[in-house]
C-alpha cells in the first residue's frame, strides 16, 4: 500500500484553478519528486496535504485513511512534516528553540534528545549556533534549521518545498546529500522543486506539474534523461 | 528609435541579502521585452524599485530621460510607468469602470472644489475620461461588465481588468507582472495576443515577468534573465533558450555523483 | 453658465427644503394636528438633532467609510468647531450689537455673525483635522483610532481648563487673553445666542450630503474609495494617497466643525468639555458602520434611526448601548460592510429587488 | 441627480413615517401634568434617584389629600443619563408633547442650564431644587430654585472653618472637570481671604480618578491647617483615604456633593472630624421635618432621605403652594406665584425667594463623628450678601 | 526632597498596575494583532468581582493573606472564563477578517460588558429571574489588610510612607511578570505562542493548535487583567460604576504604555508602565495636575511619530 495516495485533487484559490485533478502516489520508502515551473501548483498540493487549504476536493489518503478535514496540527500528529517553502523558521526565537517547535507533538524527552543529537549530527553548522537568534543564520543555515526542525517531529512522511530556492550550489549539493541520508534512514520524502538536475538525481521517481495538471509522471533516470523537462520549464 | 527606459546599475540588498545587483536594462520605444528567472530570482522586487516601492542604493533610472529615483509611487506613475500586480491588487468593491476611473484621475485638473461646484472643468473631464474608460474596456471586451463589483469577475477578466487600468493612468511603460499566472493555455494564447494588441493600439513600451515560458518566448523580443539578483543573460528568446547559464538556473546544475 | 447653475441647483433645492421645513415645522406652543399625529415643536427639535448627526455621521463617513482609515475624534472636531463659532457668535455680538442675547428668525442681524461664525468652525476644524490627520500617513488601523481618541481626550483636558465666559458687563476691564480664554471651562459655553434653527441645520445638512455624494461618485472619490479598497495599487494607478489621506481627514473636520457650531447654537444645548468625549464618537462611528462604511445613504438612514429611537425608546435607556453593542458584534461577523457596504440604498441588489425596479443604471454625471 | 433625489425624498419619507409611528403625542385629559426630569441613569444617578424619590413623594401626598385646583396631579419623569442634550430633549418632549404646566428638576448645574434655558423659551416656570451654580437662575425668569447657592455655600464652609476651627491655612482639591468644584472653589477662596485665612495651594484632579497621591503630596508640603474638597462623594471617598495614608491627619471640609451614604460606607474612618455643608441634617428636631423623615423611611426601607430627596420634596411643594396661591395653572401666573414665595415652611427650612429667584436659607454644616454625620453649626446668609 | 521620594514610589505603585494591565494588552496585540478594547472592561470586571468575593469571604470569616489569595484566584477564574467565553464567540470568527473588523468589534465586546454591568436589578419578563448589575454606583473594596502601613521613614521634615498594598501591588506584579516572562521564554506552550504569534501556518505545520494557543494567550492575558482589578481596588478601595469613563481611560493610558515599550514585547510593557507611572505622577507633583492626561496622550503620539516600534519593538517591513 501506497504510504500518500492523492485521488482527483482540486483546490480553487477564488477564481483560479490551481490544481485541476491530480493523482499522485507517494510509495513508503521513497523520494518522491514533484517538479514544474513557478505557479505549476507544486505548493499548493503540499498545502493539501498538510491541511492549510480549507477549498480542497478530490481526496487524499494516507496510510489508507483519509486527511481531509482535519486540522494542519493533527495531520502532524499522524507523522507528517513539511518544511515550507522559504523555510518558515521563526527568526525572533533561538535556533535551538526552534529545533524544539518540531518536536511540539511529542513529549518523549528523551527521544526528542536524541533525535535533536542525531539530527544535529547531520547538520553540525546547526549545533554551533544553538543560542543565537534564528534570523541572524544564513540561507542555507536556515534551511537546514528548518529541515532539522522538521525531522525532530519524527515523521513517517516528510515533505520539502523548494530546499535550494535561493541557496548557492554548494549548499544545495549538501542538502541534497542530507536529504538522501535522511531517506536511507527509512523517512518516505515528498519533495518539490525547481531545481529539476538535482531533484531527479535525488528521487526515485518524479511527476511533472504543469499549469494544475501532471502532465508527466515517470522514474526520475527516465526522465532526466528526456528532454520533455526541460520543455516543461523553458517552454520551446 | 529612441531610448524610453534607461535603468543603469541599479543595486539594492536587504539586510545582507543582495536581492538586486548591478541591473542593466534599456528599453527603446515600442519594445516588448521580457523578465524572467527562478523563483526568487529579484524580478518582483526589480519591479518595485522600477515603481518605487524600494529605492535602490546604487544606479540610476531614467524615463524618456527624466531622473526616476527618489520619486514616490504615485509620482512615478504619473511620469509614466504603470504596472500590474502579481498576485492581483484591484479595487474589489468597486466597479469595474470605476476601477479603470480612479486610474484615470492621472489625466484630471479639476480639484475637488470643481467636483463638488460641478464646474465645467469637471463635467468635461469626467465625461471624457468615462467615454475614454469605456472604450478602454471595450478592447478588453469587459464593457458588457462595467458595472459589475470587480470582485466578483472571473479570475481571467481581472487579470485583464489589471491590464486596463494600468494603461488608463495612460503610461510610457507598462510593467506586467506574471499576467499569465494562473490561466489555462486557452486563455493564456489570448493573453499573448492582447499584449501584442495593446502595444499596437497604445503605442506602449512593455516589460513583462512571466513564469510561461510558451509565453514570453513567442511573444517577446529581448529577454533578461535573472538569478540570485544578478543578470546572468539577455538576448533573443532564441539565444536564451540555448544558454547553458539559463538552463542551469532554471534545471539546476547536473550533480557530481560523488557528492551523493 | 448654464452648466454653472445646473452646479448650484441641487445646492438651492437644498436651502429651498430646508427653507420649507423652518417654515412648517412649529416652534413654541404651535403644532400641526395630522389626526393621530400632532407635529410639535419637540418634534422640531428631534428633527434638528437628526440634521446634526446627518452631518456628523456622513462626515466621518470620509475619514472611516471613504479611506478605511479609523477616527474615533470626530466629538473632538465636532467640538472645535462648536467652540470656535460660541466664541465668535458670544463675544461677537457683544462686540457689535451690545449683547449676546438669543436672536429669535432667520434673518436677523446676527445671521451673518452666525454664518460667518459657521464657516471659520469649519476652516479652524479643517486645520485640525489637517494636523490629526499627518499622523495618517506613518500609522494605520488601530494606531491611528488610538492617536484621534488621544487628541480627543488632550483637547476635553485642554478646554477644561479655558477661563469663565464674559458677558457684556465684565468684558469691559477683561483682558484680551481673558477674552480669549474664556470658553467656560468645565461648565461649559453657556449662553451662545440660539440662531441655530431647522433652516440652518437642514441646509448644511443636505448639502453636506450632495458634497460627499459627488464627492464619491466623482473621479476624486473614486481615488478615496481606492486607497481602501487597496492603498498599493492606489498609490501605482498614480493616486497620491497621503494627500487624499489627509484631504480626507480635513474635509471630515469641516463638516463635524460646522456640524459642532450648529449644535452649540440650538436652543438646549450646552458645549461642555465632558461631553464631546470619545463614547459620543463612538456613537457617530456605530451610525457609520451600522450604515455601511463608505455608503453616504446608509449613514443618513442610520444617523435618523440612531436619533428617533432613543427618543421613543427612553425607558430603555439603559438598554440602548447594550443592543448597540450587541448589532456592532453581529455585524462585524455577519455582515462586515455595514447593512449598504459601500452601496447607496438604491444600488443594493436586495432592496432593488424589493422595490422591483427595472435595473436602469444611473451614473453620474 | 434627480433620480438621487427624487430616492432620497422617498427614504425622507420612509424615516418620517418611522418617526410619526413611533413619537405620538399624549393625548390631554383632565390633571395637571407637572414634568421632572432627573438623571436617573449615568454617573449621577444617585441625585436623580434620590430626587425622584423626594418629588414622587410630594406629589403623592397632594393627590391623598385631594389634588390641586380641584385636579389630580400627574408626574411624567424623563431620565437625563446625567447629559445636556437628553436634558434639553427630555424637557422639550415635557413641554411640548406632555403639555406639562411647570417642571422640577435637576441637580447638576449644566443640565439645569439647559433644561433652564428651554423652559424660559417656552415660558414654563422651572424650580431647580439642588443646582447651586449662580448662572441658572441668572437672567431668567421662569427659573427658580429651594437651595442655595455655591458663593454663599462657599463662604459658610470658609466661615466656618475659619471661625469654628480657627483653619487659617487651607488647601483646597477640586475637580476640574465639573463646573460645581470650579465654582466653589472660586468662591470660598474668595471667602477665606476675606475672613481672613491663606490658601496654600489649589491642586485639582479629573472625576473619576482614583489616584490623587501627586496633587495630596503638593498638599502635604504646604502644611495646611484643613483641605477644602468641593467634589462629589464619589471621587472623595478615595481621595480621604489617601491623605490619611499620606499621614495628612487635618479635617477635610467638603460641601453638598459629598451628601451620600455610600460616602460613609467607603472611606469609614478616614473621614473622623470632617466637615461638610448641607442643606438639612436629619437630626434637626423640627416636626415637619421629623415626620417627612419618618414617612420617607417607611415608603423606602428605612432609608434615610438624602439632602437630593428633601430638596425635591419641597421644591415640589413651593410649586403646589404657588399653584393654589395663584389659583390657576397659566404659565406667567404660576412664575408669578413662586416668585413671591415667602417664608414658606419646607422641611429643609424656611423658604423665601429673592428677587434673583434664589432661596436664603441657611446652610448647615455636619461632622462625622463616631461613625455618623452630626450635626456641626449652622451658617447664616451673610446680611450684605447680594 | 520628601516629595521627590514619595512621588517616585506611587510612580512605581502605579506604575506596575499599568505594567499589569498593559501586558494583557500586549500579549494579544502579539498574537491577535489588534487593539483589544475589551482588556479595560475585562479589568473593570476584575475590580468589581473583587469586592464582591473580598466581601463574601470577610462574611465568611476568611480574612487576611487567605483572603487574598482566595479572591485573586476566584477573580481570575472568573474573568477567565468570561475571556475565554469572548474569544470564542467574538473573535474567532474574526481570525482571518480585516484588522479594522476586529478593532470594531472589541469597542462592541466593550461597550456590552460595560453596559450590561451597569444594569441595576432587572427583571427578565415572564420569569423570577433578575439580573443583578454592579449598577450605577461606586462601590466598595472591604479591607483586607489592617494596619496598612508597612513602615515609614522619617525624612526632613516629614515622613515617607509605604504601605503594604503598595508593597503588595509591587511584589504580585512582580512575581506574575516573572511568571509570564518563563511561561513565553521558557516553556514549550510561550515557544508556542511566539511561533504562532510569528507566523501562524508555519506554527501549524510544528503541530501547534494555533486556535487553541491564541485562545490561550487571550485567556492569560485576560487572567492578568483580572489581577490587576484585584490590586487596583485593593489600593483604590472606591470602585468607579462600570459605565465610568475612568476605566477606559485607564485602559488606554496602559495600551500607551504598551506601545511605548514596543508592542508585543513583555519587557517593554513594565518598562512602557513604569515610565507612564513617572510620567503621570511627576507631571501631576511638578508641572501642573491639570493636564495629567495630556502628558501621557502627547507622550504617545510623540513616540508614534518618531518611533513607532516603540522602546524594544522591532521593524516590521510589510510586503508588496
Amino acid at each position: 500500500m501506497a504510504l500518500l495516495e492523492i485521488r482527483n485533487l482540486n483546490v480553487h484559490y477564488g477564481a483560479i484553478h490551481a490544481l485541476q485533478g491530480i493523482n499522485v502516489t507517494v510509495e513508503q520508502g521513497k523520494i518522491v519528486t514533484l517538479l514544474g515551473a513557478n505557479g505549476a501548483g507544486k505548493s499548493t498540493t503540499l498545502r493539501a496535504i498538510s491541511g492549510l487549504l480549507r477549498q480542497v476536493k478530490g481526496d487524499i489518503l494516507y496510510q489508507g485513511r483519509s486527511l481531509f478535514g482535519r486540522p494542519p496540527h493533527d495531520i502532524v500528529r499522524d507523522g507528517i512534516a513539511q518544511v515550507p517553502e522559504g523555510r518558515g523558521i521563526f527568526p525572533d526565537l533561538s535556533v535551538l528553540e526552534n529545533l524544539n517547535l518540531g518536536a511540539y507533538i511529542r513529549s518523549d524527552k528523551k527521544g526528542i534528545e536524541e533525535d535533536r543529537e542525531r539530527a544535529l549530527t547531520l547538520f553540525p553548522r546547526i549545533r554551533e549556533r544553538l543560542q543565537q537568534k534564528a534570523g541572524t543564520l544564513s540561507g542555507g543555515e536556515q534551511q537546514m534549521l528548518a529541515t532539522a526542525r522538521a525531522l525532530l517531529a519524527r515523521p513517517k512522511l516528510l515533505l520539502l518545498d523548494e530546499p535550494s530556492l535561493g541557496l548557492a550550489p554548494q549548499i544545495v549539493l549538501t542538502i541534497f546529500r542530507i536529504i538522501r541520508e535522511i531517506n536511507e534512514t527509512g523517512t518516505t520524502i515528498l519533495l518539490v522543486e525547481q531545481n529539476a538536475h538535482m531533484a531527479l538525481q535525488a528521487a526515485h521517481y518524479a511527476y511533472v506539474l504543469e499549469c494544475g495538471r501532471i502532465t508527466m509522471h515517470d522514474d526520475a533516470k527516465a526522465l532526466a534523461e528526456s528532454d520533455a523537462v526541460k520543455k516543461a520549464y523553458l517552454g520551446g | 528609435m529612441s531610448v524610453l527606459l534607461d535603468i543603469n546599475s541599479i543595486s539594492l540588498s536587504f539586510g545582507g541579502l543582495k536581492a538586486l545587483s548591478d541591473f542593466n536594462l534599456l528599453m527603446n520605444k515600442g519594445d516588448l521585452q521580457g523578465l524572467i528567472g527562478p523563483n526568487g530570482a529579484g524580478k518582483t522586487t526589480c519591479f518595485n524599485v522600477l515603481t518605487g516601492v524600494y529605492a535602490p542604493q546604487a544606479g540610476e533610472m531614467r524615463l524618456d530621460g527624466k531622473l526616476l529615483n527618489g520619486m514616490c509611487c504615485n509620482q512615478i506613475t504619473r511620469a509614466g510607468l504603470a504596472r500590474t500586480f502579481q498576485n492581483i491588487r484591484l479595487f474589489g468593491n468597486l466597479t469595474v469602470l470605476d476601477n479603470v476611473l480612479v486610474a484615470s484621475r492621472t489625466q484630471i485638473r479639476h480639484t475637488m472644489f470643481g467636483t463638488v461646484l460641478r464646474s465645467m472643468g469637471h463635467l468635461r473631464e469626467e465625461r471624457a475620461l468615462h467615454a475614454e474608460a469605456m472604450t478602454l474596456l471595450e478592447v478588453f471586451d469587459l464593457a458588457h461588465l462595467a458595472h459589475e463589483t470587480s470582485r466578483n469577475l472571473p479570475y481571467g477578466s481581472q487579470r485583464r481588468l489589471e491590464i486596463a487600468r494600468a494603461l488608463a493612468t495612460r503610461p510610457k511603460i507598462l510593467l506586467l507582472d506574471e499576467p499569465a499566472a494562473g490561466m489555462n493555455p486557452q486563455e493564456k494564447k489570448l493573453l499573448a495576443e492582447l499584449i501584442l494588441s495593446v502595444r499596437e493600439k497604445f503605442h506602449v513600451t512593455i516589460l513583462l515577468i512571466e513564469h510561461d515560458m510558451c509565453l514570453v518566448m513567442s511573444i517577446c523580443e529581448r529577454i533578461t534573465v535573472l538569478d540570485h539578483g544578478v543578470t546572468i543573460a539577455q538576448g533573443t528568446p532564441q539565444e536564451i533558450q540555448c544558454d547553458p547559464k539559463v538552463i542551469e538556473a532554471y534545471l539546476g546544475k547536473p550533480m557530481e555523483s560523488e557528492a551523493i | 453658465m448654464v452648466a454653472l447653475l445646473r452646479g448650484f441647483y441641487p445646492y438651492a433645492i437644498a436651502i429651498l427644503i430646508a427653507f420649507v421645513m423652518y417654515k412648517v415645522m412649529p416652534v413654541g406652543a404651535e403644532k400641526i394636528d395630522l389626526g393621530i399625529l400632532q407635529i410639535n415643536s419637540f418634534f422640531t427639535k428631534v428633527t434638528g438633532a437628526i440634521g446634526i448627526a446627518i452631518i456628523m455621521a456622513v462626515s466621518l463617513n470620509i475619514v472611516n467609510g471613504y479611506t478605511g482609515q479609523f477616527s474615533l475624534g470626530h466629538a473632538g472636531f465636532m467640538a472645535i468647531g462648536a467652540y470656535t463659532s460660541a466664541w465668535i457668535t458670544h463675544y461677537g455680538s457683544i462686540h457689535f450689537f451690545g449683547n449676546a442675547n438669543a436672536m429669535e428668525g432667520l434673518f436677523t442681524k446676527g445671521s451673518a455673525l452666525f454664518v460667518a461664525s459657521l464657516l471659520a468652525a469649519g476652516l479652524v476644524s479643517a486645520l485640525f483635522g489637517y494636523l490629526v490627520g499627518l499622523p495618517s500617513l506613518r500609522l494605520r488601523g488601530d494606531y491611528l483610532a488610538i492617536v484621534t481618541l488621544g487628541f480627543g481626550e488632550i483637547l476635553r483636558a485642554l478646554l477644561n481648563q479655558t477661563q469663565p465666559v464674559l458677558d457684556e458687563f465684565d468684558i469691559e476691564e477683561a483682558t484680551r487673553g481673558e477674552i480669549f480664554t474664556g470658553l467656560g471651562g468645565a461648565l461649559g459655553f453657556s449662553g451662545v445666542p440660539k440662531y441655530s434653527n431647522l433652516f440652518w441645520v437642514w441646509s448644511v445638512a443636505i448639502i453636506t450630503v450632495i458634497i460627499c455624494y459627488r464627492l464619491k461618485q466623482s473621479i476624486h472619490g473614486k481615488a478615496f474609495l481606492s486607497i481602501r479598497e487597496n492603498e498599493i495599487a492606489a498609490e501605482a494607478m498614480g493616486v497620491p494617497t497621503t494627500h487624499y489621506k489627509v484631504a480626507a481627514f480635513a474635509i471630515a473636520a469641516f463638516f463635524a466643525g460646522v456640524g459642532g457650531a450648529l449644535f452649540a447654537h440650538t436652543l438646549g444645548n450646552i458645549v461642555s468639555p465632558n461631553e464631546m468625549n470619545y463614547q459620543r464618537s463612538i456613537d457617530f462611528v456605530i451610525m457609520v458602520v451600522l450604515g455601511g462604511m463608505g455608503s453616504i445613504s446608509g449613514s443618513v438612514i442610520a444617523a435618523v434611526a440612531l436619533t428617533i429611537l432613543p427618543e421613543s425608546l427612553r425607558e430603555f435607556s439603559e438598554y440602548r448601548m447594550i443592543v448597540y453593542a450587541i448589532l456592532l458584534i453581529v455585524f462585524m461577523i455577519v455582515r462586515p460592510d455595514g447593512i449598504f457596504g459601500i452601496r447607496e440604498f438604491w444600488e443594493v441588489k436586495w432592496i432593488r429587488r424589493l422595490f422591483r425596479r427595472t435595473p436602469k443604471e444611473t451614473h453620474a454625471p | 441627480m434627480s433620480a438621487a433625489v427624487r430616492r432620497i425624498t422617498v427614504a425622507a419619507a420612509m424615516v418620517a413615517g418611522l418617526a410619526v409611528a413611533t413619537m405620538a403625542a399624549h393625548a390631554a385629559d383632565d390633571t395637571i401634568k407637572i414634568g421632572h426630569y432627573a438623571s436617573k441613569t449615568g454617573p449621577e444617578a444617585t441625585f436623580g434617584q434620590s430626587s425622584d424619590k423626594g418629588v414622587k413623594m410630594a406629589i403623592d401626598e397632594a393627590n391623598n389629600a385631594g389634588g390641586v385646583l380641584g385636579k389630580k396631579l400627574e408626574l411624567i419623569t424623563y431620565d437625563t443619563q446625567g447629559k445636556s442634550a437628553e436634558a434639553s430633549n427630555a424637557v422639550t418632549r415635557l413641554i411640548n408633547n406632555d403639555h406639562v404646566v411647570a417642571l422640577l428638576g435637576e441637580v447638576a448645574s449644566s443640565l439645569s442650564l439647559a433644561g433652564g434655558e428651554i423652559a424660559q423659551a417656552n415660558g414654563i416656570p422651572m424650580i431647580t431644587h439642588a443646582s447651586t451654580n449662580p448662572k441658572v437662575t441668572q437672567g431668567r425668569d421662569m427659573v427658580f430654585r429651594v437651595c442655595f447657592i455655591d458663593p454663599f455655600q462657599g463662604y459658610a464652609v470658609a466661615k466656618f472653618a475659619t471661625d469654628n476651627l480657627k483653619a487659617k491655612k487651607i488647601a483646597i482639591l477640586y475637580d476640574q472637570g465639573q463646573a460645581y468644584s470650579v465654582g466653589l472653589r472660586k468662591d470660598f477662596s474668595k471667602a477665606v481671604k476675606q475672613l481672613g485665612g491663606t490658601i496654600t495651594t489649589e491642586q485639582s484632579y479629573t472625576g473619576g480618578d482614583q489616584d490623587f497621591s501627586a496633587q495630596l503630596t503638593t498638599i502635604r508640603e504646604g502644611q495646611p491647617d484643613a483641605i477644602f474638597i468641593p467634589g462629589y462623594y464619589t471621587d472623595v471617598g478615595n481621595i480621604a483615604l489617601q491623605v490619611r495614608k499620606l499621614g495628612i491627619t487635618v479635617p477635610l471640609l467638603g460641601t453638598d456633593g459629598w451628601d451620600s451614604a455610600k460616602l460613609k460606607e467607603i472611606a469609614g474612618d478616614a473621614l473622623k472630624d470632617c466637615y461638610y455643608s448641607n442643606h438639612y441634617t436629619p437630626e434637626d428636631p423640627r416636626p415637619e421635618l421629623q415626620a417627612f423623615i419618618k414617612k420617607f423611611k417607611e415608603l423606602h426601607n428605612g432609608e434615610t432621605p438624602d439632602a437630593m430627596a428633601v430638596l425635591a420634596y419641597d421644591g415640589a411643594n413651593v410649586l403646589l403652594d404657588a399653584m393654589k396661591r395663584a389659583n390657576t395653572t397659566e404659565p406667567k401666573a404660576l412664575a408669578k406665584a413662586i416668585g413671591e414665595t415667602k417664608g414658606f415652611k419646607g422641611v429643609t427650612g424656611t423658604i423665601t425667594l429673592d428677587e434673583n429667584r434664589n432661596a436664603k436659607k441657611p446652610a448647615v454644616i455636619l461632622q462625622m463623628k463616631d461613625g455618623e454625620w452630626r450635626y456641626a453649626a449652622s451658617i447664616a446668609p451673610p446680611a450684605d450678601e447680594k | 526632597m520628601i516629595k521627590l521620594v514619595q512621588t517616585l514610589l506611587s510612580s512605581i505603585s502605579v506604575g506596575s498596575l499599568y505594567a499589569l494591565i498593559a501586558l494583557g494588552y500586549t500579549m494579544v496585540y502579539g498574537t491577535l494583532k489588534f487593539i483589544n478594547f475589551a482588556h479595560a472592561s475585562i479589568f473593570m470586571l476584575g475590580a468589581w468581582f473583587s469586592a464582591i468575593i473580598a466581601a463574601a469571604l470577610l462574611a465568611n470569616g476568611v480574612t487576611g493573606i487567605p483572603a487574598i489569595v482566595l479572591s485573586i484566584l476566584i477573580v481570575m477564574v472568573i474573568c477567565t472564563t468570561l475571556g475565554f467565553v469572548i474569544e470564542r464567540l467574538a473573535y474567532r470568527p474574526l481570525r482571518d477578517a480585516p484588522r479594522l473588523n476586529v478593532l470594531i468589534t472589541a469597542i462592541g465586546v466593550a461597550l456590552l460588558i460595560e453596559n450590561v454591568a451597569a444594569l441595576n436589578d432587572v427583571k427578565i419578563p415572564g420569569t423570577q429571574t433578575t439580573i443583578h448589575g454592579f449598577g450605577t454606583q461606586p462601590g466598595k473594596m472591604p479591607e483586607l489588610l489592617a494596619n496598612a502601613d508597612l513602615f515609614s521613614i522619617p525624612l526632613g521634615s516629614g515622613t515617607v510612607v509605604v504601605d503594604k498594598v503598595d508593597a503588595l501591588i509591587l511584589g504580585l506584579s512582580i512575581c506574575l511578570m516573572i511568571v509570564l516572562e518563563f511561561i513565553i521564554y521558557n516553556t514549550r506552550l510561550g515557544a508556542a505562542m511566539r511561533a504562532a504569534s510569528h507566523d501562524a501556518r508555519t506554527a501549524a505545520l510544528m503541530g501547534i493548535p494555533v486556535d487553541r494557543t491564541i485562545s490561550i494567550t487571550f485567556i492569560i492575558g485576560t487572567s492578568l487583567a483580572a489581577a490587576a482589578g484585584f490590586l487596583y481596588v485593593m489600593k483604590y478601595p472606591s470602585i468607579n460604576p462600570p459605565v465610568a469613563v475612568t476605566w477606559g481611560l485607564l485602559g488606554l493610558k496602559a495600551f500607551v504604555a504598551a506601545v511605548v515599550g514596543g508592542i508585543g514585547n513583555v519587557r517593554g510593557a513594565v518598562v512602557g508602565g513604569l515610565l507612564i507611572g513617572i510620567l503621570e505622577q511627576a507631571g501631576a507633583a511638578y508641572l501642573s495636575p491639570h493636564f495629567r492626561d495630556v502628558y501621557v496622550f502627547a507622550l504617545l503620539i510623540f513616540v508614534l511619530l518618531v518611533r513607532p516600534t516603540g522602546i524594544f519593538g522591532s521593524t516590521a517591513v510589510e510586503k508588496v
